[in-house]
């Protein structure tokens, strides 16, 4: 028997519209939808899908936990044995959506969940680690490429193969280190390595070093008179006793405080979590770490043209930047949200 | 000016004016290093000294020294250190240590540390 | 240096009322070689064991494992400096009991040691389980400190290898092999047109149970210095090493470093092997900085237009390893650097304890910490005891059945770096 | 932190007191700060001497924001 496949789609891919229909609620079709439709060819008769969801990005992005719940509730009774989400190719809210609801399908069925993007898309950092993420093209003009890969890491996950390698099945390396025998000795490929970079081939490191990749940099402010400025701080500064028991070190949580009528912060209603340095000299003035006082004198006078309604803080240490990356992703998207137009970043 | 932050009693006991971190685990030993690396302490010993990460030990002695300027090299250390003690009590269960182990932990700890003492 | 290595195969051991070889089986006489461990005071009993390839049996925990040899021509004699005189080995004729293996175990302190399974899944992460092992089940006397019993553990398993090898001697080997380094400036001359590789060996010397010896001399205590390839292979270093098992150099590792033997072997042809530099991992940072400066330094210095750096152990020496790195590719010298992983047990942490862009071409010798259950063995050499304090095991290791579940850290020469294995990691 | 952010395209100023770890972590408009403790103010410097300098390096932020640059800049 055929496996049975549940796949999830947006509303554009659905046929339904662009951005002006991104805020339709989730809705479910029998059998294959739009890309589906190759997947299915793809599978080759091995497996079907059995139905397709549909939901605007908008609507799951900003409904993200009501709209996981809705989509799980829809799908259950299909009974399926794998989930496809996408792919996403270059869309972000898309791929947020189609990770998420990948990863719950994961989680609470237990079932094999797939789904596609491109390495750039902002879901490719935040799901890789618990997701299979075929590599696409930014674009939807690689979706004859994308289908027929995804299809077949589907249908390998569903039938147990265990040995899964991204340099064959195509998806993102999900950054597990795993043991294997290899053909040569570790000397034999020391020394082959080293003529090949001699010789100035190429050659495959087999570990490669964590690097910072680079992020372009956002586009300068055109009129700062008109901006919307936003305050985070690494150097943990908080309100009195620390409401969200933000971590003294490296911490796994931040806390959004509403600064609207506060005109600077003293040591009086803040201190800092930040157990790295001495903090007598930001408790006793917390404005040394998030420099409020001034930034309000610069709206008074209309130098700026606002400063967010909160601040966003949390304990990080110089280099151990992963601990943060969730998070601040998470902040990221509420500033953009918020329409702020630029940040000012304070570290210890 | 050296100073050495240990949880080591075997430490304690040669060395009298150390920063004893009594009942503190090992993680305790490295943030207070760290602290003390951002008041412009310079590591003198590699904080990862001895092949055991603290799920193999749980005495550890690091050796600064005060300096007038910040050491970013000794903050990159400290904190990959951090990092991966941290990793390696998070995927394993608190061990217990027999009474014997102990004294040969903190005999080890000692050991590698005692020529700057 | 010119160094002929004559290996006589041996697929059997057993005892004997002699110790000898006759067509490739290794015969030990036990008595001989108790009375000669024995002679140590420090030492109240031995017990001496026979493992075997395919043998259910698991042997733990150890403390080093060294080849069977002996000098038959040339300068020196076998150890110098630690149980012959502190002569210039590496050149003249060594002959080798290939595959047979003296074995040291014992309980110095109550952590580390590794385990050796001679069949069974465990078997296929340790080298040793493919060698005719010989193996010493050293007693120390009520209340011997720490650094005498790893001292006189130490001796008698050299001591005994020495005593084994003699019977090599005027044995004709089943195969010689010829190794070859001339001095600085005729090597050079003998390969103008190819690139000068030089090996950078990277020593254990943390300090107390933590140390490397160079002809005799704690490496601890040396500036990096330049050796000929050969008087590794002839015994020049030696391990004092307890710590962790998988990625410790055992003196058989040293013995058969297999880098400085797939250097030789590609030698003259994509490249002209001229030197190794060997270095040490100390606890000061100053050290640290102090021998990286000069392994960088001599590489400039002896023109080398490539290196491969290996690592011993992992934590602190990581910081070693890329200095080292660091430093020569600044030399515009180009480096490959090898090394093994601790990323937890889900394979998901951070792999190194430094780390550089610089360090573009690694090879690993494994997950350090990924588990293996290793089932009952019907045979214990040594004591099974202390498996919950091996570094790599845990609490509740040693299950009631006899089995145990472990980390591949705790099997002796697991995830070792110098490549001796084929065990590696990708990123799945 | 800095990337998180940076990656929605809103631009970020960072202020802080190691330039050479706020390069590590792929900031692109830095700011040097004071010091760990005090990196927007100096508990040496009377009120309005500290709050001169605060102000100073909060505009040195805002000039970064308003500069366009393509790759890691400091604004001393």
């Amino acid at each position: 028997m055929a496996y049975k496949v549940i796949h999830y789609i947006n509303q554009f891919f659905a046929n339904i519209g662009g951005e002006e229909m991104a805020h339709v609620t989730p809705e479910i079709r029998e059998g294959a939808v739009g890309p589906g439709l190759g997947i299915n060819k793809a599978f080759k008769g091995e497996a079907e899908i059995v139905c397709t969801v549909i939901c605007g990005d908008s609507y799951f992005n900003e409904n993200t936990e009501a709209a996981t719940k809705e989509i799980l509730e829809l799908i259950k009774p299909y009974e399926a044995d794998a989930f496809i989400a996408g792919p996403a190719f270059n869309a972000g809210r898309y791929g947020t959506a189609c990770g998420t609801i990948a990863k719950a399908v994961q989680e609470t069925m237990h079932i094999p969940a797939v789904t596609g993007m491109y390495i750039e898309n902002p879901g490719v950092d935040m799901f890789k680690k618990e997701l299979y993420i075929v590599e696409t093209s930014n674009a939807a003009v690689g979706m004859r490429k994308a289908l027929p890969k995804m299809s077949a890491l589907t249908l390998k996950l569903m039938s147990n193969e265990a040995d899964l390698d991204p340099t064959i099945d195509g998806y993102i390396p999900r950054g597990i280190r795993k043991n294997y025998f290899a053909e040569l000795t570790g000397a034999e490929r020391a020394v082959d390595m080293l003529v090949k970079k001699l010789n100035d081939e190429s050659y495959t490191t087999e570990y490669p070093m964590p690097v910072f990749d680079r992020i372009e940099p956002g586009k300068a402010i055109k009129d700062l008179s008109k901006a919307k400025i936003a305050l985070v701080t690494s150097g943990g500064i908080v309100p009195k006793d620390n409401p969200d028991r933000i971590e003294s070190s490296s911490a796994s949580k931040y806390g959004t405080y509403n600064i609207e009528s506060v005109l600077n912060l003293t040591g009086d209603n803040y201190e800092t979590a930040h157990g790295g340095y001495d903090p007598v000299y930001a408790n006793d003035e917390p404005d040394r770490v998030v420099p409020l006082d001034v930034l309000r004198d610069l709206e008074k006078e209309g130098v700026i043209g606002s400063i967010h309604p909160y601040f966003y803080s949390t304990v990080g240490n110089g280099t151990a930047v992963k601990s943060s990356k969730e998070f601040s992703l998470e902040i990221a998207e509420k500033l953009r949200q918020d329409g702020v137009d630029a940040v000012i970043l304070t570290s210890t | 000016m050296i100073t050495v932050v240990s949880n080591n009693p075997l430490v304690k006991k040669h060395r009298s004016d150390i920063e004893y971190l009594n009942n503190k685990d090992y993680l305790d030993v490295l943030i207070r290093t760290r602290d003390l690396i951002h008041q412009n302490y310079h590591l003198v010993t590699h904080p990862l000294s001895s092949n055991f990460l603290a799920d193999q030990t749980c005495y550890k002695t690091v050796v600064l020294k005060q300096e007038s300027s910040f050491d970013l090299k000794s903050l990159e250390i400290i904190e990959r250190a951090i990092i991966m003690v941290k990793n390696s009590l998070l995927t394993r269960d608190q061990r217990i240590f027999e009474e014997a182990i102990l004294r040969d932990l903190q005999f080890v700890d000692y050991e590698i540390i005692k020529n700057t003492l | 240096m010119k160094l002929e290595i004559g290996n006589i195969i041996i697929k059997d051991v057993k005892f004997g009322i002699e110790t000898k070889v006759d067509n490739q089986m290794l015969f030990i006489n036990r008595d001989e070689i108790e009375a000669l461990v024995l002679k140590d005071d420090r030492i109240k009993g031995v017990s001496i064991e026979l493992a075997r390839p395919g043998d259910s049996t698991r042997i733990t925990p150890v403390k080093d494992v060294i080849e069977p040899r002996v000098k038959v021509s040339g300068n020196g004699a076998i150890f110098p400096g630690v149980i012959s005189k502190v002569d210039t080995v590496g050149s003249g004729r060594t002959h080798v009991l290939k595959g047979a293996a003296i074995v040291t175990c014992g309980k110095i302190v109550g952590f580390q040691e590794g385990i050796i399974d001679m069949s069974g899944p465990g078997a296929d992460y340790t080298p040793f389980s493919n060698l005719q092992n010989v193996c010493l089940v050293i007693e120390p006397i009520e209340g011997l400190k720490q650094y005498e019993y790893e001292h006189a553990a130490r001796m008698a398993g050299l001591k005994v290898a020495d005593y084994v090898g003699q019977v090599a001697k005027d044995l004709e080997p089943d195969e010689v092999e010829v190794f070859e380094t001339k001095a600085i400036q005729e090597q050079v001359k003998a390969y103008p047109e190819l690139p000068k590789v030089g090996y950078i060996y990277m020593l254990q010397t943390q300090g107390l149970l933590h140390d490397t010896y160079v002809y005799g001399v704690d490496a601890k205590q040396i500036i990096p210095t330049i050796m000929y390839p050969t008087e590794i292979m002839d015994g020049a270093i030696i391990s004092g090493n307890c710590v962790s098992a998988c990625d410790k150099n055992t003196t058989y590792h040293h013995q058969n470093n297999p880098i400085i033997k797939y250097l030789y072997a590609r030698h003259g042809k994509d490249f002209n092997f001229t030197g190794v530099i060997i270095t040490n991992e100390n606890v000061y940072l100053a050290d640290k900085e102090r021998s990286s400066n000069m392994t960088a330094k001599l590489s400039e210095y002896f023109g080398f237009d490539g290196v491969i750096i290996s690592q011993e152990g992992f934590g602190n020496p990581d910081t070693d390893l890329i200095m080292n790195c660091k430093k020569i590719e600044a030399a515009n010298i180009k480096t490959v650097i090898v090394t093994d992983e601790y990323a937890g047990r889900d394979g998901l942490s951070q792999s190194l304890a430094d780390a550089d862009v610089k360090a573009d071409a690694v090879v690993t010798g494994g997950n350090a910490n990924e588990v293996i259950v290793l089932p009952p063995m019907a045979k214990i050499i040594g004591t099974d005891a202390y498996i919950n304090k091996v570094a790599g095991g845990f609490d509740g290791s040693l299950r009631s059945d006899g089995s145990i579940e472990v980390e591949i850290q705790a099997i002796t020469g697991s995830t070792n770096e110098l490549g001796f294995n084929k065990l590696t990691t990708k990123s799945i | 932190m800095v990337k998180g952010i940076e990656s929605t395209g809103i631009p970020v100023a960072h202020i802080c007191t190691i330039v050479p770890i706020s390069k590590t972590v792929g900031a692109n408009r830095i700011v040097p700060a004071v010091a760990i403790p005090h990196p927007l103010g100096d508990p040496k410097l009377v009120e309005e001497e500290e709050y001169k300098l605060r102000r100073k390096i909060v505009n040195n932020a805002l000039k970064a924001l308003t500069t366009e640059i393509d790759d890691q800049t400091v604004f001393q």
